[in-house]
């Protein structure tokens, strides 16, 4: 496959639906060490929120797809993290009008457009042990790589790589900033979130599928 | 010293909605829930003015509620407990104060508050929406150093900016206008808050953070966040002492500048105590050359049940007195 | 549950008069000090009027100083903490309240404030100062029962009684008629209280009674004095389901009557938690086919910061609305 | 001696509050155990002030001297009690006007005009466990006997035995009535006081004095 269509965007959205649920209590107890416990259970509410929005959507457009995503992160998660996850599709949303489908580098800079929203909402640069630790070198792993199947591959290694790399650092973005070098030997919650994201797309797309 | 845990509520899910309902139907003649947690004017504002709206988390009644009304905001938009309502809610918020002069949106500078207004003016570009501003509020000098003011927390002091944006929106003014009227009361406020007790979430009945019985903290956010640090309690007068000269010399305050004081209590500190309080800080700002144009001593913008206050001060012009004087009706807020 | 022992207070035996310089500094264009621990208006009624004073403990802020002003009290005395002041601060405040109309002096029924009340017009009988009435003022249902209301508590719900009796007292009436004022307002008023916790004495540092962390008293006097007795803390609608019934019983209020409505915070509820009281509260009045005219909700008669509230109903009709919606402009009670 | 002038007036208030002075710690111990602790301390104070107030006036007449005791328990004990102490003087300042000196009948009628002031302010009825206790008896004893020198010895004895009655009684006014069966076993305080009063005329009458 080299061109993606709002049914495949639809797709994804319900495959990280169903990875993140799947990880809720996972995902809450990495937030109950580092934050106050709750990420996994307003993360996969909202990703829950997003499927079903869609699905009730008729016909939807790429962008529609992609805008009642980020409209259940942003309004169903709260908080600061709510804004964070929902600006990476809110971004993307501009892109995707007026468009029937994308191609692998259409795709890479959809998900640029995302991270770089990110960066600016939330001000968290590589390092500060958060989702970015994720994205970023998922987003350079997939745009590094020659077709859709191989960069899906590689993008989930790498933000899997990415979350895992959080846990030997100290925060200096979230909750979790307050509590020093306490924060070390935890893996950031959202950046483990941005990992299975990855995964459910990889493990969904066709050509990957086992 | 454990906080009440205890809460006269029914189930936590609904302590938000019901609070509203329970707001809007005791003062059915200054404000009416507009749905999607909204909370607005019973009578709209003239078209063509310029609409004021904030967002707010929930556990600091009478803020924001109680400063719907004339001469005062045109719409709250409420959120959970201490959690910034989310971006559409956001939306609405704008949509129901733009009465054609377009929206101001107030934000009390916290990550949560500010990202998600920040989203709901994406989507008001996304929509369509224009003639949008939106402007960043703080004045507690205990979260960042002078020279970052633009880092700090909004906390009570932000009194000041509610009131007087409140008078100079019911005037035929720009949006740009308001928004540096805005930012020239932001600039002039600074403010402080002690604690001596935690408070416990509705939510889930927990303390929100520990503390001794013989401690106090300075400079708490109003959410109960860390400050400046603990320290053994001290009497009144001991307590002014400490606070007033840190909040002097941040601006700086000078002798002869006139000033508007809040005594803002965090929720369960007795007037008693904040009279006693005012007592010494009056006169420290006599001595100190310093004149208060008048001053407002109660529970405005509380910490749940948080034993605590804060202190605020705002420089004042004539332009400034004639918007404080100016009158107003909010439910929590009247000015004859 | 313990209540918060550390206060922010200097030493406890000048706590009344810092309080009272404290106050008067803040409000200077509302009330002023007049010695003898009473608090007056800044500007005393016209020469003829009926002038209206009252001793009260102190520990209870904002009432009753924040009831000086116009189209309320002419003069407060303040006594120690929940104690009444003695007859010759008393008899100071009647002498000071008297404009040549008489002076009407008003007592919230416990035995320290009624027997240094008729002390004072003892005093004033031998000073041979005339035209000075007494008149005993009670609301508490749980305090004595029924057909026995001349035994009962004054309490949170004599609010009712001091805006109206103030405005009443603005116009051009004898001393009698402010005294049948009084008491027909007393008449249709009954309140009923119920606390979480307990309070601190500044004085002494130490907790006034003894609370557990799951308990409710229900029927607490304005001093933390019990009532009916202590049960399991309930929910929101459950107090009221509880509460609302024997008010309404008492007097009895029924279907077509009007009413006011406070719920009065006895300090450290939080406000979020007296809004969703107050919805369950309209929504079982409206049940009764009884008609809310007007409610406040708030702090207006503390009892230091003991976590509870009081709810309180009185019975109006086209002459109490009219007094009721009169202008008045005291610290803490504005009605514009 | 067979009449009284305002000399004796002014040394029984000054008699008085030396007696109470010097018991002040046990009175304070009494009301500990029924009440707030703070009787010794509340009285003594309030009969020092009367006392130095009176000191200060120039050439009191016997109702000045009468007015100022009652003015200083008033306002200087507070409360319920500083109103029922204080009523006892009070009520005897109208007899007292345009007198020079009083016989024995007389001042019967004087401290009887106080029993019923404190009775119709406090509402207190003998048993009641008050300062009732000692006053009632103490006025029928000083009413029976023939002259001042038998009349308030016979009072003071009177006063101490109805003090010591209050103890096996449970109490109906005052503070102490919320103690219920627990208030049996200790003397009532103000009893207390209005004996070591008695006892403090008797110590100081001319005849009487060992
Ligand atoms: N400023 C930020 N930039 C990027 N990510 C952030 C930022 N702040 C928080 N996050 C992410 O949000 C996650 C926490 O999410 P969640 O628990 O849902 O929110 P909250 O902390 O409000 O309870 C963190 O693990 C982190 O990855
Ligand atoms: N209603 C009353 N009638 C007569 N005496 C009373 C009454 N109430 C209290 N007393 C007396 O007052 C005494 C207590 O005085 P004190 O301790 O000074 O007052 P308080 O109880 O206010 O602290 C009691 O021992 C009792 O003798
Ligand atoms: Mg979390
Ligand atoms: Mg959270
Ligand atoms: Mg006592
Ligand atoms: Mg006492």
């Amino acid at each position: 496959m080299t061109e993606i269509g709002a049914a495949e965007l639809s797709g994804m959205i319900a495959a990280m639906a169903a990875r993140v649920g799947a990880e809720r209590d996972q995902l809450n107890r990495l937030d109950a060490a580092l934050g106050d416990g709750d990420h996994g259970t307003s993360i996969s509410t909202a990703f829950e929120v997003a499927a079903a929005d869609i699905a009730a959507l008729e016909d939807p457009d790429m962008s529609a797809v992609w805008l009642a995503t980020a409209k259940a992160l942003m309004n169903r998660m709260g908080g600061a993290s709510g804004a964070i996850f929902g600006t990476f599709f809110l971004r993307g949303v501009s892109l995707l009008r007026e468009r029937d489908s994308l191609g692998k580098a259409e795709m890479s800079a959809l998900l640029a457009a995302g991270l770089a929203g990110v960066k600016a909402r939330g001000k968290a640069q590589a390092g500060d042990k958060t989702m970015v630790d994720a994205l970023e070198p998922a987003l350079r792993a997939f745009a590094a790589a020659d077709d859709f199947s191989a960069a899906w591959s590689a993008a989930a290694a790498a933000a899997s790589n990415g979350a895992e790399s959080t846990r030997d650092l100290a925060a200096r973005q979230g909750r979790a900033k307050y509590l020093g070098e306490r924060a070390i030997g935890h893996i950031d919650p959202g950046a483990m979130t941005v990992a299975l994201m990855f995964e459910a797309i990889d493990g969904c797309w066709p050509e990957n599928r086992e | 010293m454990a906080p009440r845990l205890h809460k006269l509520i029914n189930r936590p899910e609904d302590l938000v909605d019901e609070m509203l309902e329970g707001f809007c139907a005791a003062y059915a003649d200054i404000a009416r829930c507009g749905g999607d947690r909204l909370v607005m004017r019973a009578q709209p504002k003239a078209i063509g003015k310029v609409g004021l709206v904030m967002g707010s988390g929930s556990g600091h009644e009478p803020a924001m509620l109680g400063w719907v009304g004339e001469g005062l905001f045109d719409v709250v938009v409420a959120g959970e407990v201490f959690a910034a309502p989310g971006p559409e809610n956001m939306l609405a918020g704008i949509r129901a104060a733009d009465r054609g002069g377009g929206a101001l949106v107030c934000v009390s500078h916290h990550a949560g508050d500010r990202l998600n207004a920040e989203l709901a003016l994406e989507l008001c570009e996304i929509e369509g929406i224009e003639n949008v501003e939106m402007v960043l509020l703080y004045d507690d000098i205990s979260s960042a150093p002078k020279g970052r003011e633009a880092e700090r927390r909004g906390t009570a002091g932000l009194f000041f900016v509610w009131k007087m944006l409140g008078a100079y929106c019911e005037g035929d003014v720009s949006l740009a206008s308001a928004k540096a009227l805005a930012e020239k009361v932001r600039d002039n406020t600074r403010s402080l808050a002690v604690s001596l007790s935690s408070c416990a979430s509705p939510v889930t009945g927990q303390a929100m953070f520990e503390m001794g019985a013989d401690e106090m903290e300075i400079g708490m956010g109003l959410h109960g966040e860390k400050g400046m640090g603990r320290q053994k309690a001290l009497s009144a007068n001991e307590t002014i002492d400490l606070m007033l000269p840190l909040l002097l010399e941040d601006l700086p305050y000078r002798a002869g500048d006139e000033v508007l004081v809040l005594l803002n209590n965090s929720g369960s500190l007795t007037l008693m105590e904040l009279f006693i309080l005012y007592r010494h800080a009056a006169a420290r700002l006599a001595e100190a050359g310093i004149d208060v144009y008048r001053c407002w001593i109660g529970p405005y913008a509380t910490t749940l049940e948080t034993a605590g206050f804060a202190l605020a001060l705002c420089r004042v012009d004539e332009q400034l007195k004639a918007l404080w004087d100016a009158p107003a009706n909010g439910a929590y807020m009247k000015q004859l």
